[in-house]
């Protein structure tokens, strides 16, 4: 699908609003969002994996090894429920 | 298999991208992507959305934050857009239409504005014609989308944009409708209520029963939304337990007419723990309002109570 | 939301099929409102050996048939018939009764006892046979023989699975296509 | 020309008609209880329509034959006078197997629309019916079909929208939608109700068109009178409609799209635009289409029909069954040597504006009927169409509006001859006085 923005001219839009692209939403960033900023501090990191499922922006990146990396920090939104939930205070909010 | 959700997150890939648009903190997002986890990633689905907030935050125009194929028509209807989109799948497979060896799903998503309101005629509909669909209602308890109107779903009490806490009146003054409990008497295969807790053990399992039984199957989870019910961001899954713990959002399921509580807590807290830390009831913790806690907790146990009768009834032999 | 005397349109659809059944053009449909069990019904037919364009009810008929006599007194029946054409009455009433009922009109009046006919017959009392038999006779939209045959034809078709009663049914034509007899 | 009128009443027919097991179960009249439509519907529910025939069907039949032969995969309706019989006679398609359709018996019109373009937006053929106030609670999904570029195909039997309640036709409900981006397509008789039908999803389904379609016709006038009709073979119909082959949809999981955006300011006005192209792509599409079909059928479909126009110096123009009225009247004028003529709109939406205005440019004198009072103070819908395409393409004709048939009111001969009357009145004078009129009600 050809890149559409607000200079796109009627006759190159999909029509009725249609995208054929799905998921593309990833390449819009809410990182701006943030105004407070979780910290992933791996060495008191358990890997328990309670943060894998409450990040509603899907920022905590989730390996096939079932371990979680640092965050995407393009789409953290920095709501802060992730630190909340950590046992093991391996998330700050700064 | 026994559930691991370290295990569901690393192998299936989020189909609710980010990149959405939802309040910082919002507590649908979890919800839609576990119940979409809940799909085996070789299956195909149709995602239908009632206006609201998912909608308007999930696909903006040219964005959507959906893997799947996704379809919004309007606020009132996604039981009846839903049906239709599997109507039309049902009738070309039989034609051998469409892939003999694919399997496509249907999970229809709606606030509680577009499920327990405006939207209950199409559900009803839906439901009762037995579609082969799944509709999850995420229940924040108000109209978020257009700035905290109450609702139907919203609880006795609570302080919303049209039912303020005034001088004369504190609050919304009906209690709350049970559309679980409605939609159980539709007498579906299948109707569940559930919630984020823990590691989302209870929301996987029911979305995995609904969306892999036969015919039309209804989800209540539970949502909680930081700025209608005024509480921080951060508190999210706090928010979520102390909901269930208090039974004021019991965790069950309906099989085939068969009731079955999916969790109980050891020691039900008492319902000021769910009712404090939120703006929204904040009200009721003036002095001598003491009356509407009571109501409130009186409401909760009345229902809690018939829930375990219900499971007792429904399981006699 | 409702649906309304949809069985009414009935009546007028047996002349109009034997007319088609024959070659013509035809146009059958009742006056529609929200009739219900035994309320009057009227029903307009057009037969043309041209197409019919002509889309409204009919006001200046060549011919009115009435089925039930009780009519006579609550209805203008004859509002509008020409007075070439006629009218045809399901009655046993005498011509002196009928005459005075249709007061100021002119034209000519048919009689037929379809109940007689129909009970001899079927065994019941269903009109519409002798009916349509007499109108067939009357206004000639056909011939006779072109009636019967498409008839027994329809006959055959319909009642395939219980042949027993086309007899019935041919017998109350033919019986109606005799009796129905001119009074003015 | 026309013979025969039969004044019927009887208390146990009626009862009988009002349960059509009781009455095939009572023997003598149960041959007659439906005579017309009986081996039309005997023949439709074994599928047996075959070779080009010579039928009589009502308005209803005829549009339910055509969805038997057009076969889409989705049916979603709900019932409402007088369009109910549609869904009924092709509900009895769906149960006897004839037809491959996935019906839906929904719970109100929004969700027949809603269903409608679900199916559609899933890569199937949808189909509905409705009428009135069936159509008003659709409204809202009307402009989504549209707005998502769903070729769904409709047959509206127009009836009065409420209120007070009334069952019959006049135009108000196809009117209250003109606006919507659906092309509207209107027919005098179940013949054009049939024959606009089978076009209609070639039209609908064009990869420059590619919006929703409603075929409409008289309420009772057309939809429940029974006349002759022309049927299709049903394998020639089959191969004049051809497969839906959408380029994009739902069900395909090769590419998931996504359907109906939150579309802002940046964007919904360049979809509308999109739109508002593909309503004048229309116009062609509907044109090839009308050519094709009268080479499989001989039957000539346009814009519009014309009735002795050519030399005509006073005309109406009009929709649905009024034209077939207003050409018997001709018929009877031109014996008198009145020089009348009528313009009978087929394709309302998209409206053809140019080329009506110059096929009624040599007239002295016209009247447009509006089955339909768009209470405006300024004419029927119809009427302003017709003036502001004669305005725009400088084509000067005294013209008046008359509003009439409305809630059933009958349309006389009589009626139509009253508005020739009118017009030579106008071109002998010169003088139209009041230009917005109003025929057949009480003064």
């Amino acid at each position: 699908m050809a890149e559409i923005n607000a200079k796109t001219p009627w006759t190159e839009l999909t029509i009725g609003g249609n995208i054929y692209e799905a998921g593309n939403a990833r390449n819009f960033k809410t990182g701006d969002w943030r105004s407070i900023k979780p910290i992933y501090l791996s060495e008191k990191c358990k890997q328990c994996g309670l943060c894998f499922p409450v990040c509603p922006d899907d920022a905590i990146p989730v390996n096939k090894e079932q371990k979680r990396e640092d965050f995407n920090y393009d789409m953290c939104k920095g709501c802060g429920v992730c630190a909340k939930v950590c046992p093991f205070g391996a998330i700050e909010m700064k | 298999m026994a559930y691991n959700h370290k295990e569901i997150i690393a192998n299936r890939p989020s189909r609710f991208t980010s990149g959405h648009r939802m309040c910082a903190g919002c507590g649908a997002p979890p919800v839609a992507r576990m119940v979409l986890r809940a799909l085996k990633p070789e299956d195909h689905a149709v995602i239908t959305n009632a206006t609201g907030c998912m909608e308007v935050s999930t696909f903006i125009y040219p964005y959507t934050a959906w893997t799947d194929s996704f379809i919004h028509t309007a606020f009132e209807c996604a039981g009846a857009t839903c049906a239709g989109v599997e109507a039309a799948y049902k009738s070309m497979k039989a034609q051998g239409k469409l892939p003999e060896d694919k399997t496509t799903k249907f999970i229809a998503f709606g606030g509680d504005g577009g499920t327990y309101d405006i939207g209950l005629q199409s559900l009803s509909g839906a439901m009762e014609r037995g579609h082969d669909m799944v509709y999850v209602c995420y229940d924040n308890g108000a109209y978020m989308n257009t700035g905290i109107q109450r609702s139907s779903a919203t609880p006795k009490f609570a302080d919303t944009t049209t039912t303020p806490a005034g001088t004369k009146i504190p609050g919304k003054m009906q209690s709350r409708k049970d559309l679980t409990l409605i939609m159980a008497n539709h007498h579906l295969p299948y109707v569940a209520q559930t919630a984020a807790i823990m590691n989302f053990k209870d929301l996987y399992e029911k979305s995995e029963k609904a969306i892999y039984t036969e015919g039309a199957c209804f989800l209540n989870v539970l949502a909680p939304c930081p700025r209608g019910w005024g509480y921080p961001t951060e508190m999210l899954m706090e928010i979520n337990k102390l909901a269930v713990e208090t039974c004021y959002w019991p965790l069950y399921e309906v099989v085939n007419g068969k009731y079955k509580i999916t969790y109980k807590p050891a020691k039900k807290l008492p319902i000021e723990e769910f009712l404090k830390p939120q703006k929204r009831f904040k009200h009721m913790f003036k002095p001598g309002n003491e009356w509407m806690i009571e109501e409130f907790q009186k409401e909760v146990d009345a229902r809690w109570e018939e829930l375990l009768r219900l499971e007792e009834i429904t399981n006699k032999e | 939301m409702e649906e309304d005397g949809q069985g009414a349109k009935t009546a007028s659809l047996l002349l109009a099929d034997a007319a088609f059944n024959t070659g013509k053009y035809i146009q059958g449909f009742p006056e529609y409102g929200p009739e219900r069990m035994g309320a009057p019904i009227t029903a307009y037919n057009r037969i043309s050996n041209n197409p019919i364009t002509i889309h409204s009810n009919i006001y200046e008929p060549d011919y009115v048939v009435v089925v039930d006599d009780t009519l006579l007194e609550s209805v203008n029946v004859t509002a509008g018939l020409k007075e070439t054409g006629a009218i045809i009455i399901n009655t046993t009433k005498d011509a002196e009764y009928l005459k005075n009922v249709l007061k100021g009109y002119n034209g000519k009046i048919y009689t037929i006892d379809a109940r007689k006919i129909s009970m001899e017959t079927l065994g019941k009392y269903f009109p519409n046979t002798p009916m349509l038999a007499a109108v067939v006779k009357v206004s000639k939209v056909m011939t006779e023989e072109d009636f019967l045959n498409d008839m027994i034809g329809s006959f055959k078709h319909k009642f395939a699975k219980k042949p027993e009663v086309i007899d019935g049914n041919m017998k109350a034509l033919e019986m109606a296509l005799k009796e129905v007899k001119q009074i003015q | 020309m026309c013979k025969g009128m039969p004044i019927w009443r009887n208390r146990n027919e009626i009862i009988l008609l009002f349960d059509e097991i009781h009455v095939i179960y009572h023997v003598g009249v149960g041959v007659f209880w439906r005579p017309v439509s009986s081996k039309a519907n005997l023949n439709k529910l074994k599928g047996e329509i075959k070779m080009s025939i010579r039928e009589r069907l009502s308005g209803n039949e005829a549009a339910a034959t055509a969805m038997k032969q057009i076969n889409p995969d989705v049916v979603a309706a709900f019932p409402i006078t007088p369009s109910t019989e549609i869904p009924q006679y092709f509900s009895s398609f769906v149960s006897n197997g004839t037809v491959d359709t996935e019906f839906v018996a929904v719970e109100s019109e929004h969700s027949a629309m809603s269903a409608c373009i679900g199916a559609e937006a899933a890569g199937a053929r949808a189909m509905t019916a409705t009428s009135s106030n069936g159509l008003s609670l659709m409204w809202e999904m009307i402009y989504i079909a549209s707005s998502l570029r769903l070729p769904i195909v409709m047959s509206l039997v127009n009836r009065a929208v409420s209120g007070p309640l009334n069952i019959h036709n006049d135009h108000s409900d196809a009117m209250g939608v003109r606006d919507s981006g659906w092309i509207q397509l209107f027919s005098e008789n179940n013949q054009e109700a049939y024959d606009n039908l089978i076009m209609a999803h070639r039209i609908a389904e064009n990869k420059d068109v590619l919006l929703p379609l409603m075929v409409c016709q008289d309420g009772f006038i057309t939809s429940h009178s029974i006349e002759n009709i022309e049927l299709i073979e049903d394998e020639k119909v089959k191969e004049f409609v051809g497969q839906y082959k959408p380029e994009h949809y739902l069900l395909n999981d090769k590419e998931p799209m996504a359907i109906g955006p939150l579309d802002l300011q940046a964007y919904l006005f360049e979809h509308k635009r999109q739109q508002a192209e593909a309503m004048k792509n229309a116009k062609k599409v509907i044109l090839e289409v009308a050519k094709d079909f009268e080479k499989m059928t001989g039957r000539k479909y346009g814009f519009f029909e014309e009735y002795k126009l050519e030399d005509a110096e006073i005309a109406i123009v009009c929709m649905n069954s009024t034209a077939g009225t207003t050409k018997y009247t001709i018929d009877k004028l031109r014996e008198k040597g009145i020089k009348a003529g009528l313009l009978k709109i087929r394709v309302f939406r998209p409206f053809p504006a140019e080329e009506v205005a110059k096929a009624l440019s040599n007239l002295k004198a016209i009247a447009v009927l509006d089955k339909a009072d768009s209470l405006n103070a300024a004419g029927g819908a119809l009427f302003e169409d017709v003036v502001s395409g004669m305005y725009v393409n400088n084509i000067h004709v005294p013209t008046v509006s008359y509003v009439y048939g409305i809630g059933g009111r009958d349309t006389k001969s009589d009626d139509i001859e009253k508005v020739y009357n009118d017009l030579s009145k106008i071109v002998k004078t010169g003088n139209i006085d009041n230009p917005y009129r109003y025929l057949g009600v009480r003064d």
